[in-house]
């Protein structure tokens, strides 16, 4: 009987853990109340006829994240949490599978319940019905660091054409403006003068499949154009391996050490693809991190140690996506709920490209080092939570959209501050 | 004199796996044009020796952790959690120190401790050894979140002074550790013959007086070195993220393979001999799978597949095939 | 009552009781062991001499009741506590470890003292192992030898090295003897009067009544759960012991409606069942005819090939020629046997014959699922209705069908076994020793209703290691030695245990 | 002779325990529920109600593959390349009705195929059943793979309508789905042969064939009617987004496996088995992680909070009383 007892006790414990946990996981969230705080604005959001006040009704806002751990994951909840009070936001996350329609459905629907007013997602998969939700539960939807390239080509209709969707800043990789490929033979360019004695004349390329990225495919395209304008009138002229559709496309796997084989005088990898995590460690692997260069986007994390002239000096350029450009779909999203519209707001939604922290030298990596983005410290962000509210429609009657979609071709490295 | 030439008998059996492995590859790369960069084999390079050598030596120290549980009569789910949550540890305290031999104490400490919880929770909660590290490999993902702030270890084995244990010559050593701690147990400690005995007859051995809950935690000890040693060798090579939803048996499962393969290579001389010939031939594949640009995505699932269907399906029919040859020798002799 | 006062007592049962679950296999026992002898143990099956036994050496614990050893209360968790105490039990079953060497098997418990800092010296164990095996006299054990490549005897033999040492005070040997030869046997018989030479007690249990005639220096006879009474050595030496001490054992005279009372061998005309030059592995060439209304028992020492014979006949065997045979049709596998009306009580009843963890019900009426079904359905009231029926023609002790098997005692398993093919309504019926570990009552119970279907026409092989069973039960009885028939002998009033045995062995 | 033991509170419990057990996490993640949901009750309601859906009827097909004690590790594969095939299908067809018909069928023949395969395939080349599913989902996760590549995108669409526009509807229309699968499973399995021989199979399998039970045969149509439910699970979930991509069903074969642990269900099979586990355990998995993601509990403590309960339930509902430890 007593052990009966023992096992019925355990289970209520658990039960009594879950509680707690989620105790833990408010407190450390959002120091406000937050119970009030989302009772309220489920009330509110329907009437949006009532006049806004300046600082915006309190209301929740989902972030559905792409990963669940890394850089820009860390620094873009660092960077939305500062903002919250000023905003009257709280914020609650959800991790999104990058491949998977129905789990990410499920996913949403789960911020859904938990009473969001508005979502910002990181994915493009399963969007159509994602919207259909977010319709019928009247919650507004909003893009970062994602182009939604499916939902643009094939279901343009149903989502950027619906009143809940709000746009997307793009990760400066949008197929409509590709300049990555010129950013990289700028890098190129720029290694080459610095280190006159011994230029790269010879490189090779690896890019994600197109399906999934079709701007890298372009980008290759554009790189190799503008190698070729360049030999043109070049001393040394540079070679390109031309892309093998094979070796280096990488499916989402690491390159394969026989890459190095395949390309044997390749100097220098222009890896449109994410290279610390798909191209760098194969490099290590085989040893060819001191002898060959690397150009590519992105940032894990440790790059800096092997950038430029430091460490093995294996990283001559990455690209970052600044956080900040996540204010794009926030203000969007807070207009909407605040039911306040700019004057000069687009009738359909746009997708609009970031401008990149392009990082190519030694110093372009120390005034990144100083970036919201690489400490994760809100303090270190180039727009204030109450440059943000100035932002919204609400906060500022003078703010219009064509300032806001300026803001996102300012985050370039020279703008840290 | 009998006995050595048996032993070169039984060496030469066993390494018949890999050279035919390696004929096989080598004609089916030589034969297609894929793999030639100005005119010559890239499947005959020294990066195949380096490449083989190195995935190899991860793949022992895996597998052996695998079989050492398996040998002893359980299988152990959570091996794939205990390694990456170990790797994720002892990198960041690598990374911290700046010192891979810090990273190796540490991850042989941590392994050792993380077994003895599984081991503590098995033999505390009595239940069956698959749901108990089922329960324990959910357990260990999610403390890879709540570790090192959730980013996993991303940059230990991206530095050339912390990952010598990922590189020649350094992975030698956690695989040399690690096969000697495997021989060490199995067949030379009173826990290793303990095991045996339970694993061939638990309660026998029970009622014979083999304090089974030590020996259990004696064996987990050992594993949890194995699994130390094979979570560097692991971090030294991997960016390590975190894990959920039992991935993590995922990428043990990735290893299981040349422990099967090996136990049944095994047969002709002895298990540690068979695995790592295994884990040799089964790198070799992969090396010739990668010259065909095949060694990822879905044709490499199927062939795999395939392979682990056809070799199961060859292992499965020993007695039969012993049962005929046994028939033939007694007709051969009859005649 | 007479108890050798020369003697130190050595261990004292006090009022002992075992329930397992409704059954009551011990009840107030009291009992004392004494230095310096062998003391038999007799009683018929599930008269409790293995239970008094098994509590003594900490295999299991006593519902009520104290044990004093040494003077002490008694009370040992685990065999291996009694054995360290000097408590060593034989067991009737096998119970070596396979895939290990001879001198693994031998210390298995006892590696740490050939082990310096947890490392054991193997060359130090095998020598030890050897020198041992050599003073038991079995030095064609090899130590070093991987336990397989010996047979079922010589295994038995390294068991009880294992169990012997020096600190041995009490030696238990529970129907050993069985499997053994009598080379075997000898080795044994010198080793506990060695024992009992050096001042130890030896506990003897054994059905063979020569045997405990011979050797034992006392006796202790129990029945159903008590014990009638003990003799001493004089005692056991009169012409008519054996008599007297069946009388004991069984409570009256046997043949009282205990074993079949007609000696009518008759029986149908029709073969019910046939084998027909019937090869596998070691059996060449093997057939047999059984008819309607025949019961052909079959006798031999365990290994003889008898146990194979009733798996064939059930077509559980993938025959290398000959075939099995029903009413014409060939038996290929033990679907067709069932099909054609045939029934099988296996001998492994835990593991074969039984899903312990299910119900009564869901054994019993496993294997009539088929008739029960109605276009797919089969209705739970039907099964009730079957189940139902079957516990109460076997009086299945149990609260209701619902009730797990492993719950039962031995006798009750056995019943819900048989209860599967009465329930089928199976013509043949082929049992593997339908009588081990079953009490004196269900015993009577199953040879009532072997008899009962006997004169309904069924027609039965009974496989049995008992003879007492065979000679009462069989219409023929037929004797094997190594996969071959030795004897084949008519159902006689006069038949004798010993006609028989001089064809097993 | 028949002795009617008086049952008393104490016994009951301690006969129901891992029934008490899996109920009451059940009802415990239920009221959580309640609380949480807050405003959105309904419409949480029907959050939980879609992603349930193919997981219950999954895994309500698994059960008679697990009450064998076998597992099936290809599940989330199967799923991912049903889903896929019956789009490109359909699509290949125009979009139709009778493309989805002509889907659906050729999905479900995959499914007995791979159901037949993973029970005959096993017995005849005396394998563990595992090892088949295991080569499974190796062929599968290829496919799958080669599949989306050959589509040259990430996700595709399926170009008829196969869910009601009214939501409401909708979810009508899953409830119904799951309870007349639930329905059919437990008439299966607690009335018919093929219940009764798995249970059998998975308690005592020399038992059950020494009864005349063809083992083989009731393994391969177990596995099958395993694979019914599986396509069925397929066509459920791709109503949910209509599309399907790389990774659609990945985790699913070891989500099942937590849920019909969490409901009771005993891995080694045998005549515990119940069809309940697969109900009780889905929604109690689903509701919990519903409940965690409602609560805001902080991301990184979710996957830990679930680890506990989890260890904590089967702690109630594993544990064996032996002499030696369970293997």
């Amino acid at each position: 009987m007593k052990k009966v007892w023992k096992k019925i006790t355990a289970v209520l414990l658990a039960g009594a853990m879950t509680v707690l946990a989620s105790g833990c996981g408010n407190s450390g969230g959002n120091a406000s109340d937050s119970s009030s705080a989302s009772s309220d604005s489920g009330a509110q959001t329907s009437d949006s006829g009532s006049a806004p006040a300046a600082e915006g009704k309190a209301c929740t806002i989902g972030v559905a994240f792409y990963t669940d751990t890394g850089f820009a994951v860390d620094s873009t909840k660092a960077y939305l949490e500062s903002l919250s009070d000023t905003l009257n936001v709280k914020f609650t996350y959800t991790v999104l599978t990058q491949t998977d329609e129905a789990a990410n459905l499920t996913k949403i629907q789960e911020l859904i319940s938990s009473n969001v007013d508005g979502i910002i997602c990181t994915m493009d998969l399963g969007m159509t019905s994602i919207i259909q939700e977010c319709e019928a539960a009247g919650v507004y939807l909003g893009g970062y660091l994602c182009d939604y390239d499916t939902s643009f080509n094939t279901a343009y209709d149903q989502v950027f054409k619906s009143e809940y969707f709000v746009g997307t800043a793009t990760d400066g990789q949008n197929p409509d403006d590709v300049t990555i490929g010129n950013t990289m033979f700028e890098s190129l360019m720029e290694y080459n003068e610095r280190n006159g004695d011994a230029p790269i004349t010879h490189v090779s390329m690896a890019i994600f499949p197109t399906w999934a990225f079709p701007a890298q495919q372009i980008g290759a395209d554009q790189f190799v154009a503008a190698v070729e304008a360049y030999n043109e009138t070049a001393e040394t002229p540079i070679t390109v391996d031309p892309l093998n559709e094979e070796s280096d496309v990488l499916a989402f796997a690491p390159i394969d050490t026989t890459y190095f084989a395949k390309h044997a005088d390749s100097q220098a990898i222009i890896s449109f693809a994410a290279g610390s995590a798909f191209v760098y460690p194969t490099m290590v692997q085989a040893g060819v991190d001191s002898s060959m260069k690397l150009f590519t986007t992105g940032y894990d994390g440790g790059e800096d140690a092997n950038f430029g002239t430091t460490g093995k000096g294996t990283y001559q350029q990455t690209m970052v996506t600044a956080v900040e450009s996540v204010t794009y779909p926030l203000v969007l999203l807070l207009n909407k709920i605040n039911g306040a519209e700019f004057s000069d707001q687009p009738a359909e939604a746009e997708r609009i490209s970031t401008a990149q922290y392009v990082i190519n030298s030694d110093e372009d990596m120390a005034q990144f080092q100083k970036s919201c983005f690489y400490t994760k410290d809100a303090a270190n962000a180039m727009y204030t939570p109450q440059d943000v509210l100035n932002m919204t429609a609400y906060g500022n009657p003078d703010a219009t959209y064509a300032d806001l979609k300026g803001i996102l071709s300012t985050m370039t490295i020279d703008s840290i501050k | 004199m009998k006995n050595s030439g048996n032993i070169i008998k039984k060496i030469i059996l066993s390494a018949v796996f890999p050279i035919l492995m390696f004929v096989v590859m080598l004609i089916i790369t030589a034969g297609n044009e894929k793999c030639y960069i100005n005119g010559k084999l890239i499947f005959l390079s020294a990066d195949l020796v380096r490449q083989v050598i190195i995935n190899s030596c991860m793949t022992i120290c895996v597998a052996l952790a695998i079989w050492l549980q398996l040998k002893n009569g359980r299988f152990d789910f959570s091996g794939g959690a205990s390694m990456i949550l170990t790797a994720i540890i002892a990198g960041n305290v690598g990374l911290m120190t700046d010192s891979p031999v810090v990273a190796l104490l540490v991850a042989v400490i941590t392994g050792i401790v993380l077994s003895c919880v599984t081991a503590f929770v098995y033999i505390i909660g009595r239940l069956p050894i698959i749901i108990c590290t089922i329960g324990m490999t959910l357990l260990y993902e999610s403390l890879t979140y709540l570790v090192s702030g959730g980013q996993g270890i991303r940059i230990f084995y991206s530095q050339a002074h912390t990952s010598v244990f990922g590189r020649i010559p350094g992975v030698l050593i956690p695989t040399v550790l690690a096969v000697a701690a495997f021989v060490l147990f199995t067949y030379f400690t009173a826990a290793g013959r303990k095991g045996k005995v339970l694993s061939n007859n638990q309660r026998a051995g029970v009622n014979i007086g083999i304090d089974e809950k030590k020996n259990v935690f004696v064996t987990y000890i050992f594993t949890g070195i194995i699994i130390g040693l094979a979570a560097i060798v692991y971090v030294s090579q991997h960016e390590v993220a975190p894990q959920s939803g039992l991935a993590t048996s995922g990428i043990m499962f990735s290893y299981i393979v040349p422990v099967f393969m090996g136990t049944f290579i095994g047969l002709a001389s002895c298990d540690v001999v068979g695995i790592a010939i295994a884990a040799v031939g089964m790198e070799i594949m992969n090396y010739g799978l990668n010259c065909l640009n095949l060694g990822a995505g879905g044709w490499q699932q199927i062939i795999m597949g395939i392979f682990v269907l056809g070799f199961y399906a060859f292992s499965a029919q020993t007695d039969r095939i012993q049962a005929f040859m046994a028939k033939r020798k007694k007709a051969a002799k009859s005649a | 009552m007479a108890e050798a006062t020369q003697h130190e007592l050595v261990i004292e049962v006090k009022n002992m009781c075992k329930n397992f679950g409704p059954t009551r296999a011990l009840r107030n026992v009291d009992v004392s062991f004494y230095r310096g002898q062998i003391r038999g143990l007799v009683g018929e099956n599930g008269s409790g001499k293995s239970t008094i036994t098994s509590i003594i050496s900490g295999m299991q614990k006593a519902t009520s009741g104290e044990v004093f050893y040494k003077g002490a209360a008694w009370n040992p968790g685990s065999m291996v506590e009694a054995q360290k105490a000097g408590i060593s039990m034989v067991l009737q079953e096998a119970n070596t470890i396979p895939d290990c060497t001879v001198a693994e098997n031998i210390f298995a418990g006892r590696f740490d003292e050939f082990s310096r800092f947890g490392i054991v010296n193997m060359k130090k164990l095998n020598k030890a192992a050897q020198e041992i095996l050599d003073s038991f006299g079995i030095s064609h054990i090899r130590a070093a030898d991987s336990i397989n490549r010996y047979g079922f005897e010589d295994r038995k033999l390294v068991e009880i090295v294992r169990c012997v040492s020096d600190d041995t005070e009490i030696f238990v040997v529970d129907e050993t003897t069985t499997a053994l030869s009598m080379e075997g046997r000898q080795l044994l018989y010198k080793l506990i009067h060695k024992l009992k030479d050096n001042d130890k007690s030896v506990i003897f249990i054994s059905h063979d009544m020569d045997e405990i005639l011979e050797q034992c220096t006392d006796l202790t006879v129990l029945r159903d759960g008590e014990i009638i009474g003990h003799l001493d050595r004089s005692e056991m030496d009169k012409p008519n012991a054996e008599q007297v001490i069946r009388f004991m054992m069984v409570g009256r005279e046997i043949g009282d409606a205990y074993y079949r009372e007609d000696y009518d061998s008759s029986h149908g005309d029709k073969v019910a069942l046939e084998l027909k030059n019937v090869s596998l592995g070691e059996i060449k060439n093997f057939s047999l005819k059984l008819h309607e209304g025949e019961i052909i028992g079959f006798g031999g020492l365990s290994g003889c090939g008898m146990h194979e014979i009733g798996r064939i006949a059930f077509g559980l065997e993938k025959l290398e020629s000959g075939s099995v045979e029903r009413n014409g049709r060939k038996i290929k596998g033990c679907f067709e046997a069932i099909q054609s009306g045939i029934g099988y009580v296996s001998k492994n009843r835990d593991t074969e014959a039984l899903i312990l963890e299910g119900s009564i019900q869901d054994n019993i009426v496993l294997p009539s699922e088929s008739e029960l079904s109605r276009a797919t359905f089969i209705s739970p009231k039907r099964e009730k209705q079957m189940a139902d029926g079957e516990i109460e023609a076997f009086r299945i002790k149990c609260g209701d069908g619902r009730q797990w098997v492993n719950t039962l005692s031995g006798g009750n398993k056995q019943k819900v076994s048989f209860a599967k093919w009465t329930a089928k309504g199976s013509d043949v019926l082929i049992m593997d020793c339908p009588t081990r570990g079953v009490d004196i009552g269900v015993k009577q119970f199953m040879y009532g209703l072997i008899a009962d279907m006997k004169r309904q026409g069924k027609s039965i092989i009974l496989i049995s290691e008992e003879m007492a069973e065979l000679i009462g039960m069989a219409d023929k009885i037929i004797i094997m030695k190594d996969f071959a028939v030795t004897m084949e002998l008519k159902r006689d009033k006069d038949l004798s245990e010993t006609d028989i045995i001089e064809y097993m062995i | 002779m028949r002795e009617k033991e008086k049952v008393t509170p104490a016994d009951f419990l301690k006969q129901h325990v891992y029934d008490i057990a899996a109920y009451a996490g059940l009802i415990v993640t239920f009221i959580l529920f309640l609380i949480f949901s807050g405003s959105r009750l309904s419409y949480n309601m029907a959050t939980v109600l879609q992603s349930a859906s193919a997981y219950s009827i999954i895994a309500l097909g698994a059960v008679f593959v697990y009450s064998m004690g076998y597992m099936d590790v290809s599940v989330g594969q199967q799923v991912g390349v049903y889903a896929i095939l019956m789009i490109m299908i359909t699509n290949a067809m125009g979009g139709t009705a009778a493309g989805v018909a002509a889907g659906f069928l050729v999905i479900l023949a995959l499914a007995l195929l791979c159901g037949a395969f993973n029970g005959a395939v096993a017995v005849w080349l005396k394998l563990p059943s595992i090892v088949t599913s295991l080569f499974l989902m190796f062929f599968f996760t290829g496919a799958q793979l080669l599949l989306m590549e050959s589509t040259g995108t990430n996700s595709i669409s399926i170009q008829a309508v196969i869910k009601p526009a009214d939501r409401n509807m909708y979810n009508v229309m899953l409830v119904l789905a799951i309870v007349i699968v639930a329905v059919i499973v437990t008439y299966f399995f607690k009335f018919t042969k093929l219940g009764k021989y798995t249970r059998g199979i998975g308690a005592n399998e020399v038992t059950t064939a020494q009864c005349g039970v063809n083992t083989t045969k009731w393994k391969v149509i177990a596995y099958m009617a395993f694979g019914v439910c599986v396509a069925v699970g397929s066509f459920i979930m791709l109503t949910r987004t209509g599309s399907a991509g790389k990774g659609t069903g990945s985790g699913y074969a070891m989500d099942i496996m937590i849920c019909l642990i969490l409901g009771g269900m005993p891995l080694s099979g045998g005549m515990k088995s119940k069809v309940s586990s697969a109900l009780v355990g889905t929604f109690t998995y689903v509701l919990l992680t519903n409940d965690l993601t409602t609560m805001g509990v902080d991301l990184n403590m979710i996957n830990f909070v679930k680890a506990v309960i989890f260890i904590a339930i089967i702690m109630v509902t594993c544990r064996k009383k032996d002499g030696v430890l369970p293997r």
